[in-house]
């Protein structure tokens, strides 16, 4: 691989936590913090830290070693170690045995491919570490610089430009006069033919023939229309009536199709 | 511009600029190990004196404030275009078709109660006025239009303002049913129309 | 001790000097009726390089704050600036340098889960907001820094981060997975290096 440049942000220093609390309670349930460190790939660092060389040049076997130590002794002093820490240490535990096994042997991703995702994984939080502690380090409003002390504020006050059209003036308006006129019903006088004369009129024309008729046949000839439909619906309900007192027949051979009725003699 | 200002007179400049209170003289000497300030507090002031920004004495107690004659920029208006209510239009709309009129027959002609807010909004629209008081019982309050209602509504006058006929051609009488349009052309329409082109004309 | 300085000089000084928040220049500009502000804030800023108290541009806004070698005086009992935990730091780091990242991003690079609070902490302080969701299956949300973030730190732009070029030079902002291809394969290792150059070129 290329050698990436000498950066600072990739030296170590041993300790630039000064100023940062530890970690925040509340987490314990997803790891267990062993002195401090969070999570096992955190412990993996501080280890590799103490191995004081830079971490791209660093033996991984050497830190598996070390973990490794530092998971045993902690279960010889009964500590109760989080999963994570033991899932840690048995991967490592792997990858130390497929690191010592002839090259043949070796299966897909190859124990250094592994090595080296662990490594690059070590060198990412590491520079995440360090960047955070020199951020922390910078001169700070509020800590270290301060801005204004009682700022008199500039001011927006608001004001409302109201708008309102020519046109809905006047809608409105007609509306108002719409909603409040004094509202007239008014029923237009329309001919109609009452029930009366429809049972006159029928139950005589049924008195001058036997044969069957057609209801049409029974309403005025040359009505005006709207006659005719108030025509038809009183004779219709006439013949109901002469038939409910047995005076007419009535028949119907289909559904609308023409209604007949006939005189009944008694 | 200057040649860089000692240490004394920045750290009294940067303790006065960071309190949140006016600083005494005694108050800034302690901040600053008990130096002297007030040689380093009078070079600020005239530094400062024809700048924008101030530092003045004020009760023995010094602070920076904004020059005087800025002040007017510290303040700034918006203008939000906000739509007249429709409860707001249709007051406008009787005052306009009505005036003068009182808040009470306001609400008759509209048949609903108007609330007070909706006349404030239009005098603070400016397009209505309060123009005297009715002589009647109660001495109501009455309203018109002003001439910056006209200008608004790009009207010469209010003679411009249609009639009802006019209204109901245009089809804004906006009746329910045809037939109930046709059974309110009765003499009670034709009265109000005289009735609202009376007003419109004395007004004038 | 020097000529007046102008007026619009003047006015931008006061406003800014005024503000509660640090100001765009566009919201500066529009305190002033729209003038163009550009020269005048820069001729400020250079006025107040030498003194107690400095115009500085964080983030494209603009504020007066104290000299930072004034810090020693200035501390006092003023220690309100929350202490962010280890992880709370670690986080925001993460995010500044990353942005924008998911929360999964996140974790691949602490190797723990973050706490729920670890962000809402950040958000609350105003430094990290939601930005969006990315574009993949599940559309995380994702996190990025605020202008605040820059005021709070002293930093103009996300560029002033500390040691940021060099670790983007390094690879150290890429994903494990493409550091880890560059480095298997070897002739594309080049490539890739040269590409992650490139973006970083473009990017300033």
């Amino acid at each position: 691989m290329t050698d990436p440049a000498d950066s600072p942000a990739i030296a170590l220093p041993d300790d630039d936590w000064q100023g940062v609390a530890t970690a925040a309670a509340g987490d314990e349930a997803l790891y267990l913090e062993l002195d401090g460190w969070e999570g096992p790939l955190d412990l993996l660092l501080d280890l590799a830290r103490r191995q004081k060389v830079d971490l791209r040049r660093i033996s991984i076997l050497d830190l598996v070693d070390q973990y490794l130590n530092y998971i045993d002794q902690a279960e010889a002093l009964r500590l109760e170690l989080a999963a994570d820490y033991l899932v840690m240490a048995a991967w490592l535990a792997y990858l130390k045995s497929a690191l010592l096994l002839p090259r043949e042997e070796q299966e897909d991703p190859s124990p250094e491919e592994l090595a080296l995702r662990l490594q690059l994984r070590l060198q990412r939080l590491a520079a995440m570490r360090d960047a955070a502690g020199r951020l922390m380090g910078r001169d700070r409003l509020g800590r270290d610089v301060f801005g204004r002390g009682n700022p008199e504020g500039l001011r927006i006050d608001r004001k409302a430009l109201w708008q309102c059209d020519w046109f809905a003036l006047i809608q409105a308006y007609g509306q108002i006069k719409a909603r409040t006129q004094p509202v007239v019903h008014l029923v237009r006088d329309r001919m109609v033919m009452t029930l009366d004369s429809a049972l006159t009129r029928v139950a005589a024309m049924l008195g001058v023939t036997l044969d069957w008729m057609e209801l049409k046949d029974f309403l005025p000839p040359h009505a005006d229309p709207k006659l005719r439909k108030s025509a038809l619906a009183s004779s219709f309900v006439a013949a109901l009536e002469l038939a409910r007192l047995g005076k007419a027949e009535m028949t119907q051979d289909e559904t609308f199709g023409p209604l007949r009725l006939r005189g009944v003699r008694a | 511009m200057s040649d860089r200002p000692d240490d004394l007179l920045r750290a009294v400049e940067a303790a006065v600029f960071a309190s949140e209170q006016p600083l005494s003289i005694e108050a800034i000497s302690l901040h600053l190990g008990g130096a002297d300030v007030r040689a380093a507090l009078a070079e600020l002031a005239e530094h400062y004196a024809d700048r924008g920004v101030h530092l003045v004495e004020r009760g023995k107690r010094w602070h920076f404030e904004t020059a005087p004659d800025l002040a007017h920029l510290l303040r700034r208006e918006r203008e939000e275009v906000r739509r007249l209510s429709r409860a707001g239009t249709e007051v406008l709309a009787i005052v306009a078709y009505h005036e003068p009129v009182s808040r009470a027959e306001i609400e008759s002609i509209r048949g609903v109660q108007t609330a007070k807010g909706t006349l404030d909004v239009l005098m603070e629209a400016g397009w209505v006025r309060i123009v005297g008081r009715r002589d009647v019982p109660g001495r109501p309050v009455i309203y018109a239009t002003t001439p910056d209602f006209l200008t608004h509504f790009g009207l010469e006058s209010r003679r411009d303002l249609p009639g009802i006929d006019e209204l109901r051609a245009a089809g804004l009488l906006d009746p329910v049913e045809d037939a109930l349009a046709a059974a309110m052309d009765g003499p009670s329409a034709e009265t109000e129309l005289t009735d609202a082109e009376e007003d419109t004309d004395s007004a004038d």
